[in-house]
């Protein structure tokens, strides 16, 4: 059944995500749509789905027009979407996360029913477990399958590959095409061009809300970069740093607890000056190592020295931490770094806290025009950080950094941005910051690891399994690293 | 001006078929026979029920309205009323139930009022006694001084003589059990759950229970029993109106009557004849429920069978005439310590405070 | 509301109260209508009872003292968005703690014996607070909860002490300990019934707590950690810390008013010695929307409607619990039109 | 035998005085699986009370007057459902602030009524009563109440674990949003637990001035009771069985401390009857630390699978306390 947005329009208050989108997804075919960050992909799937509301426009399902106020009628109409952050219940187990929304009542049948797509797709899920402790990419897969089972006819996939693995995608997309071919609707939505172009047979160009591209495979990348971001933004190139070779970090057979099965038997040595990327599936340990090292996280076992002292058992390590100038940026930042409601200024008198007793307002209105300035940051002083954009919140807590800081703890610092953003943050991170201050950093995407560390630790469950000079690895090694495939 | 207000402060809820009522319904009395008098009151004067409001305010409030004299019916208002009678020394002040007026010390214009309920609460006793078949009497006190000391201790003697001199039974069959709830009236988490200890009485086989405190619960739970089917009885406490709230389960009430203790101190301050006093007042033994002239009665109830109705009025009459006197020696205290000796007899002063219960009774001293 | 004028921003909050002194009015007049009884002649005895005469007044100040004080502590906690429902325990705490300190034989000086209380109620407060703190912090039990089994402890310790060790001679009652010296009674202006001691007290710690939390790093800290205590760490404020810090303070500032209520009020320590005072000034917070530049202003609102409720029992057989009716009433009816008001701005 | 009560009069008092408990807390987890906290109880608990009692004495009709009870709370309910499900405001202000007003909204109707005699609900005989021996007698002799009791307990227990419907409840107390876009309507069904769990708190508030306090008054007798419910839902972790075990519990530590006041003299009777309150509070903290600092393990592992792993697993609905807003 053919999909086809009329004239869609999108408002948040001020911000207008959406603005006169039309396109038609033909059924039996695989329609992508790409974009840079907050062009207004998830949106404009959110309102296909009724998730979110239309400020004006029509949606024609098979032709008719039809009303989507909210899942529930979507539904009805075979919708179903894959969300870009998982909507599921952590708390509850496999099956009952796969029950949910279907109206089948039998929990036998549904039990079969979940096994056989599984198998049917190569995931492996345990229908008891407690969906809580599964990687994004499997709860991904449950929403899949759950989907599927629901007899979706026309399927929305937003980013679903982040935590899938490219084992798993050699079995997903082939079954995508297949359900394609037998009819189905699929709308993909990535960030991927690679993955987007060899999938897809058509694709849309979202920017700043307005189609700006439409095209059928083959596709020319080139031309969907200059849709996407306007020009086909320029590699910046590499600048040498100087280790000192002093250690700076060392764990001792440390084991933690955190995201899935947290760190076991880790052992590093970090020295100054170095650069050094963690990759790894999400929730593999790259995070848990981050929050070691930042004293947010202490260990169950072993020791974690920063700059020779031990860092204490108590929440009073990161206070320590910080206090031998190690600064660290969480991924989701309004969650750990940011005070959604106090504004600009006053995250910078938070920051100036402890020097005086009295705070002036003054000082801190000073500082942060100048960082405004400086950083390029979208926004007034007395703006609340909430308000920001993703990319201009990143500006802001690198704007708070403090400038001394000797070891820099980054976890997916371009997370949210776009590749312009992320390349900004880059040449600020390499260029301002003194040439001994040792960065360690995770990301998703393995180019950026490539591109900007000069060493690589590979995690898989909780294990280092690779740990070597970018100059003395490759693409494929880490890749089948990461899949806790040990290179013969 | 010719009017003569006095303002009454009660401890209760006015219509608690209990001790604050009595004193409520004898302060109506009062307005009728003492011509030109009216009273203001104000009722619930505890710390529970009025946070944050003090008596001293209480009686700003009333004499700001015109009252020339104050009573304050609880024994917890002592400091109030003592404070405030300092305040106002052109005021007069009835405080019942405490015995500042014996302390030199104390102003002029406070008196203190009480009534001899201990003879009530012997017949109390008594009716309790004769009716029991279990020989399990349960005694539902307030909190632990003097006073309720006293009086349990009376409600004792009177079962007592009635189990051993008329139904000449062993007193070792007499079970008398006191259990203290700590204060006048239910206070949530603060006093036990009376309702809760009257239902462990009957539960744990007593069939009759006796209230000390200013509520009827005791009688409610009785007569819930009773519907249920059981065998059981109770006695309410201080108003003569209070066996209306379940009268099938009731035995009688033994009653307080402040008509003619009021009667007393509002003619002497409207004379102008007052002067500090400490009453006591006791029954009209010729007729125990004359509302002019006895300040203690007790009104018969319905469940109370005929012939013991007969026994009782010979009881009374043997009290009345000293026939009958059982604050008498040989008693015991219930550490065994001697109270009378053979032959004595206790004075009002040992009574009016009396260190500890009495051998026999079952139940905490302090 | 940042791009709203001052003037439009005055003229909605004044259509605001207005719409709000309505429902209440309303309200409160449908419940006495129920019950059958004369409706102005409610309002006008609570009015009366509050300001006829100078006496009332003070009396007004006398319950106003206590109040803004666990107002003003309040302000605290909820700046790092704790809930602490243990401030009724915190007061009875303070006033233990000054009563102990004025049962300390050997001290000859009433002033040297009143300033050892003052402190050790401070003391008292603050101790039962950063229990309750501990309790969240290290115990994770929800302040709610960890406050309310406090106060019920703060409460049977006080039955215990004054039925127990501290009883007067004679009869133990409800009524309390023994009266205080008179040396020991906060003087308070002739006819008058509030210690002035109590209004200096109340007044220089509305404006401390002004000072601390719009002027320091540490009210803007406090802040930090109410909205994302996570995030704070990575300022290097520790949140566990202001927690602590927070709700200690509270608890000083509830210990404060219990010594007044031994010392200036009942001149002894009584079983219900915090007189609903600590949840009342929750309403009051509340109902001021966490700004301290009205507390004083409602904490006297309330205070009247207290005070002035007593004429219901007396002049019309009402319960006096119709001031509470009014008090809670007031904080759903702003609760709701700031409700609404969201409301409005989102779509 | 505690102090002088005898074992089956300890047990018949237990259960009688936890019926009207057991309802309250049952309601009140009914309300927060559902992800919204309905801190009014306190006070609902003495209005659902006051107006139960005064309409049985009125109409002189139970029935009615349990009805009354249950609609007195089901009314507040949709104070606080309203409130924080459509308004989108701090559910623990509105529901302490309308735990003070109903209270004394409660004092203050019920004012013309208090320590007035009215319909009680009486204990009724089971049909083989006489073929009990005497000990089961006393403990089986129980009124209406805490036969309901006990079969909310089951059916609830039930309700959470095997109902689909109960899967649609606790998904929406642990990610609304999710739930949403699976089609579910999380605002009707957080209104409508709201509203059935206010219900059988005032069920619950009835059962208290018409059988276990019989009448009204100031003090009735249930003051404090709302604030212990709210403790036990998280003492009994949000798990059926384990709050109405709590209520249990409750219950038994007031009515000992009746029968203790006699082994221990010294200690003055008020005491014991503070005690329950924070002995309850406090096994709330062993709890914590029995159960693991909740903070660090976050999920149940394989292992707590099975009716005795929830038993002992206690988690709060994710999503409890916070208002969904829908997009
Ligand atoms: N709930 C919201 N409130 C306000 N603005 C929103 C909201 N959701 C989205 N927006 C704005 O709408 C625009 C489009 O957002 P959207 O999530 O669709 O972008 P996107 O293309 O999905 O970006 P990404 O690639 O990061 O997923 C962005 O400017 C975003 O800030
Ligand atoms: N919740 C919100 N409330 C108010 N304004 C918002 C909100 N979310 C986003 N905005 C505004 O919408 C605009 C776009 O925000 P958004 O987060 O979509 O940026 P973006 O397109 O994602 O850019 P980036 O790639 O940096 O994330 C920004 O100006 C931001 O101020
Ligand atoms: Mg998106
Ligand atoms: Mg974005």
């Amino acid at each position: 059944m053919d999909v086809e947005f009329q004239h869609i329009s999108k408002h948040f208050g001020s911000v207008s995500a959406l603005t006169d989108v039309s396109l038609t997804a033909h059924s039996g075919t695989i329609h992508g749509i790409i974009g840079e960050n907050g062009a207004g992909k998830s949106t404009l799937m959110k309102i296909l789905t009724g998730y979110q509301s239309k400020s004006s426009g029509t949606i024609l399902i098979g032709g008719q027009d039809v009303k989507l106020d909210n899942p529930r009628q979507a539904a009805r109409l075979g919708i179903g979407m894959l969300y870009q952050e998982p909507m599921d219940f952590p708390p509850l187990s496999v099956l009952e996360n796969f029950s949910l929304g279907t109206p089948e009542r039998k929990d036998q049948k549904l039990r079969l029913a979940l096994l056989s797509l599984a198998t049917r797709f190569g995931f492996h899920l345990d229908p008891d477990r407690c969906v809580g402790r599964l990687t994004v990419g499997e709860r991904q897969q449950i929403e899949l399958l759950r989907l599927i089972h629901c007899k979706t006819r026309i399927l929305i996939l937003d980013e679903p590959t982040t935590g899938i693995s490219p084992a798993q995608k050699e079995v997903l997309f082939p079954a995508l095409k297949r359900l394609a071919a037998d009819g189905m609707t699929i709308l993909l939505v990535s960030h991927k061009l690679e993955e987007v172009a060899s999938l897809c047979d058509e694709l849309t160009v979202l920017r700043h809300g307005r189609t700006t591209h439409h095209s059928a495979a083959p596709f020319y990348l080139p031309e969907l970069l200059t849709a996407m971001f306007g020009a086909i933004p320029e590699q910046t190139d590499k600048i040498p740093k100087r280790s000192t070779g002093e250690p700076i970090l060392v764990l001792e057979d440390v084991e933690a607890a955190g995201e899935r099965l947290g760190l076991q038997q880790c052992n590093t040595i970090v020295t100054e000056g170095e650069v050094i990327g963690l990759a790894g599936l999400d929730g593999a340990g790259q995070s848990t190592f981050l929050r070691l090292a930042a004293g947010l996280t202490t260990p169950i076992e072993g020791t974690v020295k920063l700059f020779g002292e031990n860092l204490p058992r108590t929440i009073n390590a990161s206070l320590q931490a910080q206090r031998l100038k190690t600064s660290f940026i969480p991924a989701d930042r309004l969650e750990e770094a940011l005070f959604a409601e106090i504004s600009i200024s006053d995250h910078f008198s938070l920051r100036r806290s402890g020097n005086t007793f009295w705070h002036s307002t003054k000082t801190s209105r000073r500082l942060t025009q100048e960082a405004i300035a400086q950083f390029s940051i979208k926004g007034q002083a007395e703006d609340a950080a909430g308000d920001l954009s993703g990319g201009n919140q990143q500006r802001l807590l690198l704007a708070l950094l403090d400038p001394q800081s000797r070891l820099l703890l980054l976890e997916n610092p371009t997370r949210g941005l776009d590749i312009r953003s992320g390349q900004w943050v880059w040449n600020y991170l390499r260029s301002e910051l003194s040439p001994e201050t040792t960065i360690i950093f995770s990301s998703p995407e393995l180019d950026e690891i490539l591109y900007y560390s000069d060493r690589i630790l590979v995690f898989h469950d909780g294990d280092i399994v690779l740990d070597s000079a970018i100059l003395n690895t490759s693409h494929d090694v880490i890749a089948a690293a990461m899949m806790g495939m040990q290179e013969q | 001006s010719d009017e003569f207000i006095f303002g009454l402060l009660m401890v209760g809820p006015s219509n608690d078929h209990g001790w604050s009522q009595a004193h409520f319904e004898a302060g109506k009395e009062i307005e009728k026979h003492i011509p030109g008098s009216r009273m203001i009151y104000i009722d619930k004067v505890n710390p529970a029920d009025r946070p944050g409001v003090t008596v001293p305010f209480l009686v700003d409030d009333l004499v700001s309205k015109g009252a020339r004299l104050i009573i304050g019916n609880s024994d917890d208002m002592t400091d109030g009323i003592r404070e405030a009678a300092m305040l106002h020394p052109d005021v007069k002040f009835i405080h019942i139930s405490g015995d500042d007026a014996l302390n030199p010390k104390s102003p002029e214009n406070l008196s203190n009022l009480m009534g001899k309920m201990e003879y009530g609460q012997m017949i109390a006793g008594f009716a309790a006694a004769m009716t029991t078949t279990t020989g399990k009497i349960g005694y539902l006190g307030p909190l632990i001084n003097d006073e309720t000391k006293r009086l349990a201790a009376a409600c004792f003697l009177g079962a007592r003589y009635a189990w051993t001199s008329v139904l000449k039974k062993d007193p070792a069959d007499l079970s008398f059990k006191v259990s203290w709830i700590g204060f006048w009236f239910n206070i949530p988490g603060v006093t036990s759950d009376p309702t809760q200890v009257a239902k462990n009485f009957f539960d744990s086989g007593a069939d009759v229970v006796i209230s000390g405190i200013d509520t009827t619960e005791a009688l409610i739970v009785a007569d819930q029993k009773k519907k249920e089917g059981a065998a059981v009885a109770a006695i309410p406490y201080d108003f003569q109106g209070s066996c209306n709230a379940a009268p099938n389960a009731c035995l009688g009430v033994p009653y307080f009557n402040w008509v003619p203790g009021y009667t007393h101190f509002i003619s002497k301050a409207i004379a102008d004849s007052w002067k500090k006093e400490w009453l006591w007042l006791g029954p009209e033994w010729t007729d125990m429920n004359n509302s002019m002239t006895s300040s203690i009665g007790f009104q018969i109830g319905k469940a109370l069978s005929g012939e013991i109705q007969a026994q009782l009025a010979t009881f009374v009459k043997g009290l009345g005439d000293g026939s009958i006197s059982l604050f008498s020696g040989p008693l015991n205290f219930q550490d065994k310590s001697v109270f009378l000796k053979k032959g004595e007899i206790a004075t009002d002063m040992q009574i009016w405070n009396l260190p500890q219960l009495l051998e026999g009774m079952e139940g905490a001293s302090q | 509301m940042k791009n709203l004028s001052g003037a439009k921003l005055t003229e909605r909050a004044a259509f605001d109260i207005l719409l709000g002194s309505i429902l209440v009015l309303g309200f409160t007049a449908l419940i006495l209508f129920i019950t059958g009884a004369p409706v102005l002649a409610a309002f006008q005895n609570i009015w009366l009872g509050a300001f006829a005469s100078t006496t009332k007044m003070s009396q007004v100040l006398s319950v106003w003292i206590p109040l803004i004080l666990c107002a003003c502590g309040l302000l605290y906690t909820f700046k790092v968005n704790l809930w602490n429902i243990g401030i009724e325990g915190q007061i009875i705490m303070g006033a233990i703690f000054a009563m102990a300190a004025l049962r300390v034989p050997g001290i000859e000086s009433p002033l040297l014996r009143l300033f050892l209380a003052f402190l050790t109620s401070l003391l008292g407060g603050g101790i039962w607070g950063l229990l309750a703190g501990l309790l969240k912090t290290r115990g994770g039990v929800h302040e709610i909860f960890g406050g309310l089994g406090l106060n019920f402890v703060a409460q049977g310790f006080v039955l215990w002490l004054i039925f127990g060790p501290w009883k007067r001679p004679g009869i133990a009652s409800m009524s309390g300990t023994e009266l205080l010296g008179r040396e020991l009674w906060l003087s308070t202006p002739p006819g008058w019934r509030m210690a002035t001691a109590g209004l200096i007290i109340a007044i220089s710690v509305i404006i401390i707590t002004w000072l601390l939390l719009e002027k320091s790093h540490l009210g803007l800290n406090l802040r930090a950690v109410g909205q994302n205590p996570r995030a704070a760490l990575l300022y290097r404020i520790s949140p566990e810390n202001y927690y602590l810090q927070s709700i200690s303070i509270a608890g000083a500032c509830a210990g404060l008013a219990g010594f007044l209520q031994v010392t200036a009020v009942y001149h002894r320590l009584i079983p219900s010695i915090s007189s609903g005072y600590g949840y009342l000034a929750l309403l009051v917070v509340l109902l001021a929307g966490y700004r301290i530049m009205l507390l004083p202003f409602l904490a006297l609102f309330f205070a009247s409607l207290n005070v002035g409720a007593v004429q219901l029992p007396i002049v019309l057989q009402l319960d006096s619990s119709l001031s509470g009716v009014i008090q809670g009433c007031c904080v759903l009816c702003a609760l709701f039109i700031l409700g609404i008001r969201q409301r409005r701005r989102q779509s | 035998m505690i102090g002088d009560l005898s074992i089956p009069v300890l047990i018949a008092s237990v259960l009688t005085a936890s019926a009207p408990l057991i309802i309250i807390a049952l309601g009140e987890t009914l309300t927060e699986k559902s992800g919204v906290i309905n801190l009014s109880l306190d006070g609902v608990v003495l209005f659902s009370a006051m107006a139960a009692f005064v309409i049985a004495r009125q109409t002189d009709s139970l029935l009615l007057g349990f009805l009354a009870g249950g609609c007195a709370g089901m009314f507040t309910g949709l104070i606080v459902g309203y409130f924080s499900i459509y308004l989108h405001l701090t559910q623990v202000a509105v529901g302490f602030a309308l735990s003070l007003l109903c209270r004394d909204l409660a004092y203050f109707l019920g004012n013309p009524y208090s320590r007035v005699q009215g319909p009680t609900l009486l204990a009724t005989k089971l049909p083989f009563y006489d073929s009990l021996p005497n000990s089961l007698q006393v403990v089986l002799t129980q009124p209406p109440t805490v036969w309901i009791a006990l079969l909310l307990i089951f059916l609830f227990y039930c309700f959470f674990s095997f109902s689909k419907a109960g899967l649609s409840l606790r998904s929406v107390g642990e990610n609304p949003a999710a739930s949403f876009a699976r089609g579910l309507n999380p605002g009707r069904i957080q209104m409508t637990a709201v509203l059935a769990g206010a219900f059988l708190v005032g069920l619950g508030g009835a059962a208290y001035s018409l059988s276990l306090k019989p009448g009204w008054g100031r003090p009735q007798g249930a003051e404090g009771i709302g604030w212990i419910a709210l403790a036990l839902v998280i003492f009994g972790g949000w798990h059926p069985i384990r709050v109405a075990l709590g209520a249990m519990l409750f219950a038994f530590l007031q009515v000992s401390g009746i029968g203790l006041q006699n082994l221990f003299p010294g200690v003055p009777a008020q005491v014991f009857q503070t005690a329950p309150f924070p002995l309850m509070i406090f096994t709330l903290v062993l709890m914590h630390f029995s159960t693991g600092n909740t903070r660090k393990q976050d999920y149940s592992e394989n292992k707590t699978q099975g009716f005795a792993g929830k038993l002992f697993l206690s988690r709060a609905p994710k999503a409890l306390g916070k208002n969904y807003k829908q997009e």
